[in-house]
């Protein structure tokens, strides 16, 4: 098992969702971010105080998914939240020892 | 309706004023109370706030206002439904000749009164109870402890007012009435989950100190405005409503430096509420160093109180029997012993300025007269309602959160996703 | 500038409080909108609306408020200038020679409902009209939509008013001038992207309900404080702004429950500003028990009208067409229907009070002729406002939010971690 | 205490409700700052200025009013303690005989004048100060350096008054004190850990427009009240108000757009108050036009001046000496150059309106007499507190936030999963 | 050294910590996020609008445990947290490389 | 590659970013957490009711870096991090799979 991190735009996540669901993903788990990169930040004023906000809010999704879908999974939620300008995000993969589902104890691929 | 010439235009604007101050606090009261409770259960009291302002201002048209006002049917226990609808209102109200304010304003004053009365209640049934029982139960509680209070006491033929009992602006009928109503109801409807073992940290203190605020502001209606004239009964009281408020709130912080070594801005609104609730009573009636003390004892004496209920596991959520109850109570007290005639000629002489017992006694009748009541008929209500709609959300929709399971909506939606949805 | 003694101090005092909280609801309003957007729109609406306030207030002491009570130049349709800079206030303004308030306090107190009919229409174009557009545009739209029509209406020399038609606190010159101005923007200006399909929901629902509670405790001065004076008619101004407002929102509620199984609080409050537009046509010329019909019937009726945006696809954002337009044109239409001299000498007889048509018609006329001159200057100012300078922010500003993109802040910064900047 | 008779209707209720709008003032400051500080000092500040409430109504009642009011001392210096615990208040105020309101109204209209005074010094002392220092620091400046200057400008006997200083409502008193006595204590304070490198964003905008809105709103009462009864020069004391707001707010922005490119919403706010504040000592003595320009004269002002604590180093938070200090130098300097009999008879001409240098050099002698005064006493309290109590708290609890470390709380506890706890 | 990460309902936070502080387990990193999965969301109505909001708030609970004790503590989290309902959430392990706890630089077993 | 998760004191994320930056490392992932550990957390006082708060408000950190620069940026966050009072938190580094920039689907060290 795998879990797949992907941290993209906000606004991004309903698409990927929909992608995800379509492609068969039944679950994900997301949280809220700001992220530091090679995307600027912005400038806020406050009664002639000038501050650099240099984080940008970015969504972090998590989603578990079977060794032999990973591959496949992270080129479909890269290109589904690709908006090709700077600050789309990024994606990791990470391997799981195991999995679990809280609500009737099963593991691995039935955890999902 | 023919236009009346008989009332001058300084008072009618200010019991106009006054109406429009006392409206104001529910929405004040809203606030106050929807900081304090979980994110989830914001709107819901809220909501049980302004659906008080919708119900109870059609009932008291209706039906409420007359039997309050009319002309009492016999011992002083109700007046008649010539009123009913507004109507009549081209003479001055039965027993109050001398009120220079077109009665008709004087009306709208008093229901202002009556929301806010109801209104309170949703802070003792906060988090759990359904929203149509809710209405049910104020409107219900309206009809058959209200009114019936009201023309006991606000009526000049009720027969508490004819026995001389005095009552500025409403500690029996607003804040007493209140208060044990609120336990008779909470007796009822049981304990939240997870209460008192559960953090439910108020989710928003500024709104609630917004809220204080908005209380305090309109409490000067409230309280002045129930001279029913601009005179100087109507300054002292507004100048005592500022003091007991002051006092109260410094009562309450010092009362926490003391016992838990901080002094909480909650504690700070709380304590300026509970001054305020103390001299409601006392406000045209008492000189202003009395009301100094008042508001003062107040401030102490309910930072107490509200500790009961973890003592005695009633669940009053936002303390309305604590700030309330006992407000009222103490400043029914305080008003016999303190009434002074050198401040309102119409009013009387409490215990300690030589009037000797006879007020005090009267007094504590109306105060013991009004808890006893409220809490008995109350009671009957809310079992009743509970055996039949049922009061209580489901364990789910609690957990869930009232704002979701009985509005469909959420409080708040912050966040760089949005709703995520 | 010498000193008047000819108008006396009560219906000064009274129309100086009627613009204190005329003036209130601009902010109140600020909240109420403020609250329904997304958390990265909340401050340019804000300031949509506090910019309205510095802006009118410039030009109707400029050119407006003489422009609407001064003497009419011909045909009742344009007053003329001798009131520019607040001159000439010494003597009573032309044909209110009956009106016992301080002349410059009318004139204030006739400022601020500009001001707040100029910040109504920031509820449809929220999200993504451009900052200096928004300026222009209500600039414009004052001297050459509201204006005019405020002459018409409220200067006894204006033609609609010349004719009889009726209109107690701006039916006609506030609500449905708002509500078809509005609709002829968002027009211009196109949907928010996004809309309807994504979610748009409320960030803090309780900054609305704030927001309402202030604007009904500021409509007891724009309704009542239209009396220009204090006397009964302002008592029944008062009362039937309570009770259209009560009914109105529990009409909402109702609604809700039936349609969509949940009465909501946004309902509620909405509820309660439908039943406040449509009184304010008919607040001091039909009786209290009109007034709760008047309310209910907006409560339904505007529940209903706000889903015609998703029908017909405008996008209206915050429903000032749906509440405030149609809420007009019913309290206009009601006001045909339920006017009685029983409650203002000064007023008419209705279709259903046995007043025959003449009334009626002239109500109809007078919405129909506010609806079509407000949707068409209104339309052209958009559009060529839209040719020259551009309505409407880029698509990223849009994404972004305005908070940001047009005023350099953000609304909220929760969070331990703070700015992270 | 018996009743006079000696006073009218009309003036006494203006004067009340001046007082309710200037109280409620208090707690809109207190929103308009915790708005501006970060959310884990939010309460901190808005508890500071409701325990300004709290202290300040108490000193007042019973020493100030008297020293400020009673018969002059000898010199125009001070008071005596006549009037102290409210007494003495059957017959009119030493001077004030003219004035038609009730004397107990005047009294509670001027300590309301007090409390805001203390409470706009917690704008400075924001995010560091002890709970307890702030309390003895405001107790001690309202004896030491509010009554005195009260006594000098508001008391008909006060040797500036004696000498013809016009001061309407308190640009001396309020505006010019308060921000050169925050200065004095943020200079013996110091600056806040991080400041000004790190980001100190307001936490919550939408609260200090709330806050500005409510500020708005009072400051009718505040300036138009300070007539102390309804006539001419209260009517054009509440348009000049809401004039100045207005240009003031205009101001403000037009200089962000140009300077920084974004007009911003915290700038609107803040010019509205800015305006208000200049406009404070002319409002009853300049023309609407000359109101105009002040405003406009004031926006462009401070918004300059609150960039001169980053220049200058000092850490005047929320920046009370470059809206309030400088806008009440502006204001009384204006009001040299303005003033004019054609709108007050017993006000004075300007420089500017041919009244020659006379009034203008008392009027800046006024002015620097106060700034002075206030910061040199002030100064020396700050410095004694914090050699004696301390007047900071660690810097463990300035990273913590004052919120828990003074008070035990937290602002605001969001989030599904609750407090955690 | 292993990472437990646990995706549960938020009032099962407290009850989680407290088993873990019973089973000696000393210390754990929470953050809010929002779940979708098989657990329906919910509508809102604003207005005559119906708004799907489809993700379910979550807890997120990180916990750093040794290797060995690993299972028995996914196990005991399992149990504690389950209600029985869809949603309860799921738990996954992962593999560390390095752990250290910052105040005093240890490294391994010891930085927990 | 190689994730470091940081979990530090929240007023210490700016300065931890300028180091990192210093050090070369141009982007990273931030969001808010709560925890839980030696360090305790505090009292909460509301009319009468007192409310043990036990999780601390803390920021968690997570940079994607090149396997060999993983030991020495850990020892950089560590140190910079590290105001010697207990709370200060942890750092614990996890194996990737896969690494990807979502703007140019470039993998592994170049997704950086
Ligand atoms: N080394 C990193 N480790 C963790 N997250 C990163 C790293 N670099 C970037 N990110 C995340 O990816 C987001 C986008 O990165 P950025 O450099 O702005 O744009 P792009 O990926 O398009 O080059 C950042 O906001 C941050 O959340
Ligand atoms: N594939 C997944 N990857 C990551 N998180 C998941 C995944 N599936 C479910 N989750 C998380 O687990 C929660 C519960 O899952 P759900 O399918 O609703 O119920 P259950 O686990 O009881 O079948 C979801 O809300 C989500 O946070
Ligand atoms: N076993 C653990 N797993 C995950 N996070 C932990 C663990 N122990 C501690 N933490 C995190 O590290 C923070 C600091 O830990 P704490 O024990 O308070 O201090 P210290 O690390 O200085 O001994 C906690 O608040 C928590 O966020």
């Amino acid at each position: 098992m795998k879990l797949i991190v992907a941290v993209v735009k906000p606004f991004m996540v309903a698409k990927v969702k929909d992608a995800l669901q379509e492609a068969g993903v039944v679950g994900m788990t997301v949280s809220e971010a700001h992220g530091y990169g090679r995307q600027r930040g912005h400038t806020e004023v406050y009664r002639g105080g000038e501050y650099d906000v240099e984080f940008v809010p970015k969504a972090r999704l998590e989603i578990m998914v079977g060794d032999e879908r990973a591959d496949e999974l992270v080129s479909l939620i890269v290109e589904t939240a690709r908006t090709g300008t700077i600050g789309d995000g990024k994606v990791w993969v990470m391997p799981l020892a195991t999995t679990v589902r809280v609500r009737t104890g099963e593991r691995g691929a039935d955890a999902l | 309706m023919t236009i009346a010439a008989t009332w001058n235009t300084s008072d009618t604007l200010w019991v106009l004023l006054g109406a429009a101050l006392v409206l104001f606090m529910t929405p004040g009261l809203a606030l106050f109370y929807g900081g304090m409770v979980r994110a989830k259960n914001v709107l819901s009291i809220m909501m049980n706030n302004f659906i008080a302002i919708g119900v109870i201002t059609v009932l008291f048209v209706a039906l409420g206002g007359s039997l309050i006002f009319d002309v009492d049917l016999g011992g002083g226990l109700l007046g008649g439904l010539h009123l009913a609808g507004l109507s009549g209102l081209s003479e001055a109200l039965p027993g109050l000749s001398w009120v220079g304010a077109d009665p008709m304003a004087v009306m709208v004053f008093q229901m202002m009164f009556a929301i806010i009365t109801a209104a309170l209640i949703s802070g003792g049934t906060a988090d759990r109870i359904k929203f149509p029982a809710f209405i049910a139960l104020i409107a219900l509680w309206f009809l058959l402890v209200y009114v019936p209070l009201a023309h006991w006491v606000f009526s000049p033929n009720g027969w508490l007012a004819h026995l001389g009992v005095l009552d500025f602006a409403g500690g029996t009928v607003v804040e007493i009435n209140s208060g044990f109503s609120t336990l008779a109801v909470v007796l009822v409807l049981g304990k939240r989950r997870g209460w008192p073992g559960e953090a439910m940290a108020p989710h928003s203190v500024p709104l609630s100190l917004l809220g204080a605020g908005i209380l305090w502001f309109g409490w000067f209606g409230f309280n002045a405005g129930s001279s029913l004239g601009v005179n100087h009964v109507a300054v002292v009281a507004f100048t005592n409503t500022q003091l007991a408020a002051a006092t109260g709130l410094l009562g309450w912080v010092v009362f926490e430096k003391f016992r838990e070594k901080f002094p909480t801005t909650l504690g700070a609104a709380s304590g300026a509420v509970a001054g305020m609730v103390a001299i409601t009573p006392c406000a045209g009636f008492v000189s202003p160093l009395a009301a100094l003390g008042i508001g003062l004892a107040a401030g102490l004496l309910c930072a107490v109180a509200v500790r009961a209920k973890f003592r005695f596991g009633y669940d009053d959520s936002l303390d309305v029997l604590g700030v309330h109850g006992v407000g009222g109570l103490l400043g029914m007290f305080a008003l016999g012993l303190f009434a002074t005639k050198s401040v309102n000629a119409a009013g009387g002489e409490g215990l300690l300025v030589g009037g000797g017992t006879h007020l005090f006694l009267l007094e504590v009748l109306a105060a013991a007269t009004t808890a006893v009541f409220a809490f008995t008929v109350t009671y009957v209500i809310a079992k009743a309602l509970d055996l039949t709609m049922g009061l209580r959300v489901s364990q789910e929709a609690e957990y869930t959160g009232l704002d979701l399971s009985e509005h469909a909506e959420s409080a708040y939606s912050h966040g760089g996703s949005g709703r995520l949805g």
